[in-house]
């Protein structure tokens, strides 16, 4: 493929990777927040909630992220008419989202579990509630060894995006499936592969930096 | 006044949203830039668009995988999208009169000169693209023993058989002719045509099952086009003869 | 009575750990309690402070019953309120420090009075400082836990404790986990503290502090307090021969 | 989607489910052998071999598994006719044990790290050279700390092999696609959640037998 | 002269760690070295055995050459075979035990002679036995270290040094880690090594062994030998200030 060509489909390729960041980035902002909760949960005295939480991991990580997204773009709707969600973006989000909380809520909770058991024990020493130990000193410390797993889930998040052009999304892979039919030619694969690679490199030059940043501490 | 109440469903929008796999040249297929979509199908649809009254049509990309399900959960109102005619989708959806005739090809390299019909397939590796009727066909073929249970290789894109071919590991490809010609336009000293399907198989728009109204509203502005030139102008436009005549 | 345990039993599954405790400790007194490991040292003191929770037996902090237990059953509802109020009473410094590695020395120190006591945090700040100076670590306020040296953690431990203006210390081995030539530095600070008039109970290994310091030594061994006594009678005149045994190995 | 219905296409989701489990664990067993020379590799001091084993796990971490696919499957008998593999199974195998061997190389390396350095003093005091350490004392001990993240791999693989459906590769996730085309209903994607999950449960089952069984020591 | 040190400096980046380190051991020596914490001590021993390297100056085991360097810079090319055999010739014991925890207890003592000295299995099988017979533990030959006491690992550490038949034992505070009725029964075994002639190398800060047992005491403060005499000069009549105010905090 000479260089002109590829100067043409540049702009959709960027288009298409454009969509693929947004897409991982906002995915595992709500993946962390509901994993973080399913963490909780996993780790709560309460039975009854461990198992709930248990079973949404077991479920939404031993299934594949694709039979995910299709049961909630088209199997959804078959169900009953009212669960269908508007456009693309909604069901692609909300699909990862929930995917990358079932990994992340895994993540999470080794995190917290890694915390020496002594800082449970001085901060309930100290009369802290169960709640306030967990908020002011076990979950803060935790973040650091959040980090570099979480940053290896948002990477794993970042290609496996690319699962959401079976649901009729336009992100890095859709485009340069699009353009090789046009061309009848896997070239156009190498400068996407660049791209995808300048990606994951950038964000685990961020995760390193962030990740140095909170070990001021140690 | 039939307009008041026969635009049902999802056609009550201003926009006619037009179900495409884009991938399919020269159907429907992404324009140099890598991001419009063109192609006979397109044409085709904003002509339907503009004789429905819709002040746009708008295409939404969806894998051919699923593209009938997300019909039929409203993600767009029509597939216009090389949909060929066959009783299983007959039977799901609504489908118009044929507006395109097609026939299924076999491809092969320039230099295989031992497959001149599907006869001489046994023993033969075949690709198709997967859910399309080019695997109906072959898998026909495999049914009468003409082509081995192993003989046959599905890919999700219609490019696939056709780099597998050159890296050798099949030896034909059965494809819908228009996009076989798109291709050997395209590479004139690799591939040859080396048969063509006497039979016809029509290709229909596809709607959902129970916009009926908007079927024969659109069956009729077929007529229409067929009748006033427009489908002969934007067949010559992309296959450079009318492929539009002698339909059953 | 500031500290009182009424047939305290403790098993851990089917693993016993603590059996028929009985100890009392009045106002001012500082309490050693000695013994080999596994013994169940610790887990008096944890059992103190709701850390663990006995099997059977009362438990009364300044004569007040915060526990009571027949065979694993609660006699008594506590709220989580009361926990934290008991815990309040009860300043306890561990073995391996258990500072907050991600935050600094003052931030350690006020942590607990202003999220569980709702102290002003001015007020927190000043108390902080007040005790940061008697343990000698004025001039660490800003530093993080893993800047200090072993002692100083401790020392930093001892003043967190003190921010709940507790009315008793239990010390877990507060020196075991530091190099010897730091030893003394702690040793200094709670010898301090039994001057000003604190409530003690100290498990340590430092016969030394024990026979300086103590009012009265108890002599642990699987799980039963076996010979209790002060300093002078332990140390010279052991009655128990397992008491005589273990100081053998030790002195 | 009735029960008949079902049973009828019960064969060829189970002929799909088969060749899902072979290609992984296959890939998995020649990803790990590859990984832990990388992992080596990238604890050699010798800074030539630690950067080349570096770029291998940037590389193939870094693109997605469906580009390396295409790259292996298209892309290298573009480049020269010689370099075309036979059949799909061969490509197919190639392409999942060189990108798991990234992913395990840095698992592998991280369960070496953690073993105590004390480890390797001990050894070397005893007279050990680095070969004799590495292999006698500190890999041995790796393995029941490699056990849970290769389980992880193992599982991620095992939905990532849904992906060889481009190269013309018939398992359960393709088998699901025709079928649910042809039927033109979601329905299908049910039962073949099931057999993902009882597959994803069952490796997790063994996985933890394997873990429990190693741990005798601790 | 069984270890010789001249002129030795080690420095990691721009950390002085050892400076200008001057000292012998003669055959059948026990030499204690104390020290506050971070004064080198680990270092010197971990010198001697190529576990690090030193910077400059000149090491000798058995009045042979076996480092040299000036600046950093290699004066003497060593083989990796060469340095199975200085290891072989010292026999280390650390603070941690180090034992490998996926071994049994004879499992961890015959590993080393078969697999670097390539001693035949069952007689390196028959030796450990002895050995464990020595420090007492023949029945836990079967154990894996995680079913032992700190002293008796301790106690296994010392008998898989000895499987390599080491000239000279290394002792890296051997007693630290333990609990304090544990420290005597692993003090027990080293001392019968000393009065079985073995020279020795014991960094402690158990100050009775290093009273009863020692030849020689050298006292070490921030990478320096500062003081060095038989225990009764260093011990009662310390000459150097900061010999005197380490001996006042730890004694
Ligand atoms: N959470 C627990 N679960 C089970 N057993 C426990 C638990 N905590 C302590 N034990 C056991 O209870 C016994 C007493 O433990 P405890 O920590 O009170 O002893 P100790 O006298 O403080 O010993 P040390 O000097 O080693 O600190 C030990 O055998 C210990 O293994
Ligand atoms: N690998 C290393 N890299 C950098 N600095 C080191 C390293 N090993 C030791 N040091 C530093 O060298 C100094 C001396 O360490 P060494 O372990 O010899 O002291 P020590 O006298 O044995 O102390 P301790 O009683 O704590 O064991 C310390 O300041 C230590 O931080
Ligand atoms: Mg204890
Ligand atoms: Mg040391």
């Amino acid at each position: 493929m000479d260089l002109n060509k590829l100067m043409t489909y540049m702009p959709a390729l960027l288009e298409g990777a454009r969509n693929t960041i947004v897409l991982t980035v906002i995915s595992v902002i709500f993946g962390a927040i509901l994993g973080l909760f399913l963490a909780l949960g996993r780790l709560s005295k309460n039975k009854l909630i461990d198992r709930i939480c248990w079973f949404y991991i077991w479920l939404f990580r031993g299934t594949p992220l694709l039979m995910q997204l299709f049961f909630i773009y088209y199997a959804l709707p078959n169900i009953n008419p009212t669960l269908t969600l508007p456009g693309q973006w909604i069901p692609a989000l909300l699909a990862l989202a929930l995917n990358s909380a079932a990994y992340l809520a895994e993540i999470i909770r080794a995190a917290i579990q890694s915390i020496d058991k002594g800082q449970m024990e001085a901060a309930k020493a100290l009369g802290m509630s169960y709640g306030q130990a967990m908020g002011r000193v076990i979950v803060p410390q935790s973040y650091r060894r959040l980090i570099p797993p979480v940053g290896n889930e948002l990477i794993a998040l970042l290609k496996d995006s690319s699962l959401v052009a079976m649901i009729a999304m336009t992100e890095l892979m859709k485009v340069t499936n699009q353009i090789s039919t046009r061309e009848s030619n896997a070239a156009i694969y190498l400068p996407a592969a660049v791209l995808y690679l300048a990606m994951t490199t950038i964000f685990t030059v961020v995760f390193e930096k962030l990740e140095k940043k909170y070990s001021v501490y140690e | 006044n039939k307009t008041e109440s026969s635009d049902s469903g999802s056609g009550t929008s201003d926009v006619l949203l037009v179900g495409v796999d884009d991938s399919y040249p020269p159907m429907e297929f992404k324009d140099s830039d890598g991001k419009t979509t063109i192609g006979f199908d397109v044409d085709v649809a904003k002509e339907l668009g503009k004789r429905l009254g819709k002040s746009d049509v708008k295409f939404v990309s969806n894998d051919w995988t699923g593209i009938f399900s997300a019909l039929e959960i409203n993600k767009f109102d029509v597939i216009i999208s090389s949909v060929s005619i066959n009783d299983e989708r007959q039977s799901k959806h609504s489908l118009t009169k044929p507006y395109i005739a097609n026939k299924q090809v076999i491809v092969t390299k320039k230099s295989t000169t031992d497959i001149k019909s599907p006869d001489e397939l046994k023993g033969k590796k075949v690709g198709v693209q997967a859910g399309t009727t080019s695997e109906d066909f072959c898998r026909d073929l495999i049914k009468q023993s003409k082509l081995g249970d192993n003989g046959l290789a599905t890919y999700p894109l219609v490019t696939q058989p056709f780099m597998d071919l050159d890296a050798g590991r099949i030896d034909a490809v059965v494809v819908d002719i228009v996009v076989a010609k798109y291709y050997i336009s395209n590479n004139k000293d690799k591939y040859n045509l080396s048969w063509e399907s006497s039979s016809s198989e029509p290709m229909a728009l596809c709607f959902k099952k129970k916009d009926t109204d908007l079927r024969d509203k659109a069956n009729k502005i077929l007529d229409d086009m067929q009748a006033d030139g427009t489908m002969k102008k934007i067949s010559e436009k992309w296959f450079g003869e009318d492929v539009t005549k002698n339909l059953q | 009575m500031m500290v009182k345990m009424e047939k305290v039993a403790k098993s851990f599954g089917s693993l016993e750990v603590l059996k028929n405790i009985n100890f009392e400790v009045t106002k001012g007194e500082v309490v050693c309690i000695i013994g080999p490991s596994g013994s169940g040292k610790s887990t008096i003191l944890r059992c103190l402070n709701h850390l663990e929770r006995i099997t059977s037996g009362s438990v009364y902090i300044e004569d007040e019953l915060i526990d009571e237990r027949v065979s694993g059953k609660d006699q008594l509802k506590i709220s989580q309120k009361k926990v934290s109020e008991i815990c309040s009473k009860l300043g306890m410094v561990f073995q391996r420090f258990n500072l907050f590695p991600h935050m600094t020395v003052l931030q350690n120190i006020i942590e607990a009075p202003i999220t569980v006591k709702k102290v002003p945090k001015h007020e927190a700040i000043e108390y902080g400082l007040t005790l940061l100076r008697k343990v000698g670590l004025e001039d660490k306020k800003d530093e993080f836990p893993s800047r200090l040296s072993g002692g100083q953690q401790q020392r930093v431990a001892i003043a967190r404790a003190l921010a709940m203006r507790p009315k008793i210390m239990l010390f877990d081995e507060p020196t075991s986990a530091l190099d010897p030539e730091l030893v003394g530095e702690v040793l200094e600070v709670m010898k301090e503290l039994a001057n000003d008039g604190m409530t003690m109970i100290v498990v340590t290994h430092e016969m030394g502090f024990a026979k300086e310091v103590a009012n009265r030594v108890l002599f642990m061994d699987k799980g039963e307090i076996m010979e209790e006594g002060t300093p002078q009678q332990i140390f010279s005149n052991p009655k128990n021969v397992r008491t005589k045994s273990f100081l053998q190995k030790v002195l």
